[in-house]
């Protein structure tokens, strides 16, 4: 029968109707689908895992003092997110080319975006900093949903190149109500594109409860684009690796789009701006402050005895150093010349730029040179 | 008359339309719980519930296209966009449909839409965040566009806006949400002068200077500091982009014969160029010199730390006031 | 488990993998999800259906001859579309409120336009000519997809008004790729809001075939939004009007959007502009002649003896005398005055629109005084 | 040189461009077996394949928004648009992506997207597919808008806008598209002028007609009117609308000391308004009357049998050169 009223679909929104590898409490549990996919991830790379969400908390950390302290104009915390970020980042090759939002400070982070790269954007100085090709990770983007579609043609140079490369693009809840996300899906399936795409449900667009988004969960959607999904335990790091491996193998060999939705929370406001006592209750974040990323990876290697204070320790200096060397970044930062609002707007020359340009270097000229008016 | 801020004069005017008109209604993100990022809808769920103060999905095409719809059934719907800079997605609705409706269907289907927009730069924003769209709007014909300046307005122009059978787009000055000034919330629209008559802001006899939005703040200071340098500047608040009230404005320039047109938007085909256009084929030989632009310059929206640069700030309109009366100070000039 | 890698949907794009009542050859087969819509559908009513059918291809017929004979700009043929339109619209209640796309001529008539309605749009006299409120039908959509989220508006001001209409939305293959009909399916699914989704399918979007647009059934998309749908064969009216019937059912009673895909064939040009020997088989369209919406219906009468020569007879001289009210619409028809341009740009008065208005009207005044130059 | 239309131009002029450089692709609804519905891209699907003409979904800020991705890819996009008035889908995408990236990116990354857009009014078309959008484009900085009017510099400022480094807007007159001309297809692009310089399309001493599109076609056959009248008109072709070329603008207008400017598009906001307002601005003691604009009106493009009325014609444009010589034959004029 041909009727797709679809009663294969899960249409429950359950937070905890997720694939996951490690639990809460830190328990190993399998999934059938995931455990193929983190077969050699030992110890040793749970570590790291372990060490980069620490580091990337230590950023945001960071990121939301300095914002307080009035050194950054605003900062969008990832807080809570950490998981989703480093497990899906740390599985792309270098070669791949990441397109995240303005929340994905975890996903620069693990491409090799520097301290400074990390601040100077939110503190205004710059609207971005690190050269894309040199991280293979574009400028994060603030219009929500449109770097889908990036993702999506850059996946379609790859095609034209027979590079076995994947682009992978990182997306709200929020998000996947915009027509660009739903237009980045269908060119996606149209052309097999090799793109992965990756909405972290955090359960909010700003106050919007993901309910406002979606009755029924994200990563359903796809499927009827053609598209293969999976929904996966964002707050768990080693399910995050899992998926994206999968989707990245997907991808890469040729099968075109795959599509992960990563559930989560978002602990701290959407940005330091925003208030969210005014729309959820502490209940719910204390609920899931429960579901920390890093803590289960912590109480897993401690079960194990593969994770020790000094460990720890030797982590939390790391992030301690990082952290410095980001607020000395932010701190040391210089502003471009006023004449520098005018860098970058073409590649080549512009008779009517280059002539407002010239006309505002002799006023300011004319202007330092006089004592007030 | 009450003394209270821009954004409080915006709620307030929304209130009184919403108990005025149950066809009224708000649509937008974040405008429920949160009251919106400004706050400007603030405790409107609680007065009208969520029928008419609706969260919508995050996707600003699908707002106004379903404001659209909403327009079809006889509900007047008033469009919160976040920010400037998130209006484009729904530029095709906009210019396609709330603009040409009720002329394709020869006025059967009114567009009674408001489109709210928190607007512009000067509030060290992210990009994006502080965008000058206006012109696009002015270009569009079928739209109305209001863009205010001070609480008064703010809550009588929303309150017409809202009550005009024709689609508005209505700017709201981001850097004076805070900004207080004496409303009088009562206005009986009935009574009150028509929507977009421009208004005289400071009276002055050498330069008239046009502005709108948050520059007229911008362009009192230089008033005020050009009365020491004993020229007397004439400030006008458009208040109406489209159509503009050239009868003041006119009046205003075959008074001074000098003009300084000054906006945050670049200055390309900017509203501007469309006053200096007007204004030099209404009054070309009233004018004594070439009117002049004060602008964003023709760049993309800068990062937050340099948008002073960007801005024209009272002394880049001091230099144009200069310009315009052939002041030897004048610091900029025109090439050939 | 959570994948949604869904085995569940058909992932066929097959055109006969669909819900069906009559066959080509003009059997009629069961549907378990279809026959409790039609059970009182016997034969008077399908003989309407059929009388309907019949006069909108004879208005398709004028018109396209009327453009040749250059009585009209452009022509966008609904040949071999009649069912899904004829019968997805006669399933509509007078005060359901209809969103149709430009080539829903068939659509319109049912609602109720009249001769003029069909022909002065598209003869350059007027964007529009009907009141929508009278015959509760949208203004004919160009701007592809944009209507469906008009319907969407529309029923949520009806959930307001707390009514029992529904609106329905009418749109193509090609359609469906765009934003604004994906936002369409959230804002409907999120709201609950009684809308309907009429996709017709009928293979191409100009000349790209739909394959460009989807690898996969475009209802199968629906459900992903917590949509229920259906695929039918829109060149089966009794079909079309079954499912039209359900799915107005499913939002008149409360429970939200439904969607259909009616799988069916232009088999005309896209417009008489169009020339699609350019890209498409002879075959493929004498495969579809085989399909005929029209013909299957008097297949399955005259099998039962519920249709006769007179009878074909009668609807033939309707068809006729209906083209001919439509050729005289087209050709009595008289343009606005020059001046006339200016009418309904705004519903009240406008300072700047009525200087020009004034200035042009003086304009030609002098102008028409003038003898040439 | 070889006489062939402004289609055959283009295509040729696309086809050279792919030969030259394969990092060029072409995006678009209908653009390869159809060869696009006004045959601009015929026969390219078949000499460089699928993967370098591709049909796209029917999605055009997808089209966009991918177009975009494949330049951060190294590849240089040409879009097709399939008709000026269903460019506003992408319009964020062009807004916000596009013209911002460079910028954005300090330089890092280049969108070298040429954006074609058949365009304009006077082909007798539905509703949305005769619309003069450039102004929006004009005024969005970062972007560059070339507009032609022949087949030579169809030709050329095709191929000269894909060789660019920007994204590159270019709108190319559908009622032109059938009109021929002489062509030099080979002309190599190290020694042609630099893209964007205007053309005195006919030298005139008495009035300065600035121009572009096909609208150069209607000012020319005015300048014959006009000549039998004993009135010599300059017609200026300006070609690319940004960067406008003010050398050769104003060079004229000193001369003539008189302006019309005539564009199909809205006057309010328009390219017109930005043309008077520099014009003003640079030459104010050369001009002996106010400028005038001869332009659609402020009106959504009316249905096809009433466009003669919206277009500006050869009477039209006639009056204003009347009226900027102050001639008592001039019908039309400005109120206060
Ligand atoms: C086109 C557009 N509309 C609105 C906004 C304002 N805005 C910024 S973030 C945000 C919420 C995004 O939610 P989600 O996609 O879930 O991402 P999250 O912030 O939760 O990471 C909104 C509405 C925007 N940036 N872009
Ligand atoms: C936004 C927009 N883009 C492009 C077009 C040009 N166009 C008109 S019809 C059409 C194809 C539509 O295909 P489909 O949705 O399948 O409907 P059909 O014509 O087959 O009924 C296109 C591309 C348009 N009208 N609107
Ligand atoms: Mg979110
Ligand atoms: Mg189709």
């Amino acid at each position: 029968m041909v009727h797709t009223l679809n009663p294969g679909v899960s249409l429950r929104t359950d937070v905890d109707d997720v694939a996951r590898l490690l639990t809460a409490e830190g328990e190993r549990i399998p999934d059938p689908d995931l455990d193929p996919w983190v077969e050699d991830i030992g110890p040793s790379i749970l570590r790291s895992l372990y060490r980069d969400m620490v580091l990337v908390r230590r950023i945001d950390t960071e990121g939301v003092a300095l914002q307080r302290q009035g050194q950054l104009g605003l900062w969008a915390p990832c807080l809570g997110q950490e998981a989703v970020q480093v497990g899906t980042a740390r599985a792309l090759r270098r070669d791949d080319f990441a397109f995240p939002s303005y929340r994905e400070s975890g996903v620069t982070f693990v491409r090799g975006a520097k301290p400074a790269d990390l601040v100077l954007t939110w503190r205004g100085e710059e609207h971005s900093t690190f050269d894309p090709s040199e991280i293979n990770t574009a400028v994060p983007q603030i219009i929500i949903g449109a770097q889908t579609l990036h993702a999506v043609g850059y996946a379609m140079g790859i095609q034209r190149d027979g590079a076995d490369q994947v682009a992978a693009t990182y997306f709200g809840d929020g998000a996947s109500s915009q027509g660009d996300v739903n237009e980045a899906m269908i060119f996606a399936s149209s052309f097999g594109a090799p793109v992965v795409f990756v909405c972290s449900n955090n359960q909010y667009a700003i106050s919007e409860p993901v309910t406002v988004q979606a009755k029924f969960p994200i990563a359903g959607r796809a499927p009827g684009f053609g598209i293969p999904s999976m929904r996966v335990d964002g707050n768990d790091v080693l399910a995050s690796l899992a998926a994206m491996r999968w989707a990245l193998e997907h991808a890469r060999r040729g099968d075109g789009p795959a599509f992960i939705e990563a559930v989560t929370y978002r602990m701290g406001p959407h940005t330091t701006s925003d208030d969210p006592t005014r729309y959820r209750d502490a209940d719910e974040v204390a609920l899931w402050r429960e579901r920390d990323p890093i803590a289960r990876v912590e109480a897993y290697l401690r079960g194990r005895g593969e994770f020790d204070d000094e460990f720890a320790q030797q982590v939390a200096a790391d992030a301690d150093a990082l952290g410095a060397d980001v607020r000395s970044a932010c701190l040391t930062a210089t502003s471009r010349e006023p004449i520098g609002v005018f860098d970058g707007v073409y590649a080549g020359p512009h008779s009517g730029l280059d002539e407002q340009r010239a006309q505002f270097a002799a006023y300011l000229e004319g202007f330092a040179g006089e004592v007030g008016r | 008359m009450t003394v209270m801020t821009m954004a409080k004069a915006l709620n307030d005017g929304l209130r009184t339309a919403m108990r005025d008109d149950d066809r009224v209604l708000l649509m937008g993100e974040d405008i429920g719980r949160l009251g919106g990022v400004f706050r400007i809808t603030d405790g409107l769920l609680d007065e009208f519930g969520a029928a008419r103060v609706i969260d919508t999905p995050l996707a600003e095409s699908g707002i106004m296209g379903t404001a659209v719809g909403l327009a079809y059934r006889g509900y007047r719907p008033v469009v919160e966009i976040q920010f400037d800079g998130f209006v484009y997605p729904a530029f095709d609705q906009i210019v396609c449909q709330v603009a040409k409706l009720h002329y394709r269907s020869r006025g059967n289907v009114r567009m009674p839409l408001t489109i709210r927009i928190p607007w512009a730069g000067g509030i060290g924003a992210a990009e994006h965040h502080s965008e000058s769209p206006e012109a696009y709007f002015v270009h569009t014909s079928g739209l109305r566009v209001v863009a205010v300046s001070n609480p008064q307005d703010a809550s009588l122009c929303l309150r017409q806006a809202i009550a005009c059978d024709d689609p508005v787009v209505f700017f709201e000055p981001k850097r004076l949400y805070h900004a207080k000034g004496e409303v009088d919330p009562t206005i009986d629209l009935a009574d009150a002068p028509p929507m977009g008559l421009a208004r005289v802001a400071r009276e002055g006899t050498d330069v008239t200077i046009l502005t709108y939005g948050a520059q007229v703040v911008t362009a009192l200071d230089a008033a005020t500091a050009a009365e020491d340098e004993g020229i007397s500047l004439e400030v006008i608040d458009l208040r109406s982009l489209s159509p503009v009230d050239y009868r003041t404005v006119t009046a205003s320039v075959r008074k001074t014969g000098r003009v300084v047109v000054t906006h945050e938007a670049a200055r390309e085909a900017g509203v501007g160029a469309e006053l200096i256009a007007s204004v030099t084929e209404r009054c070309f030989n009233y004018l004594e010199a070439a009117p002049v632009r004060v602008t964003g310059h023709d760049i993309p929206y800068p990062p937050a730390k340099l948008e002073r640069y960007h801005l024209p700030d009272l002394d880049r309109i001091m230099d144009a006031v200069d310009r315009v009366l052939d002041r030897p100070n004048s610091l900029s000039g025109v090439s050939a």
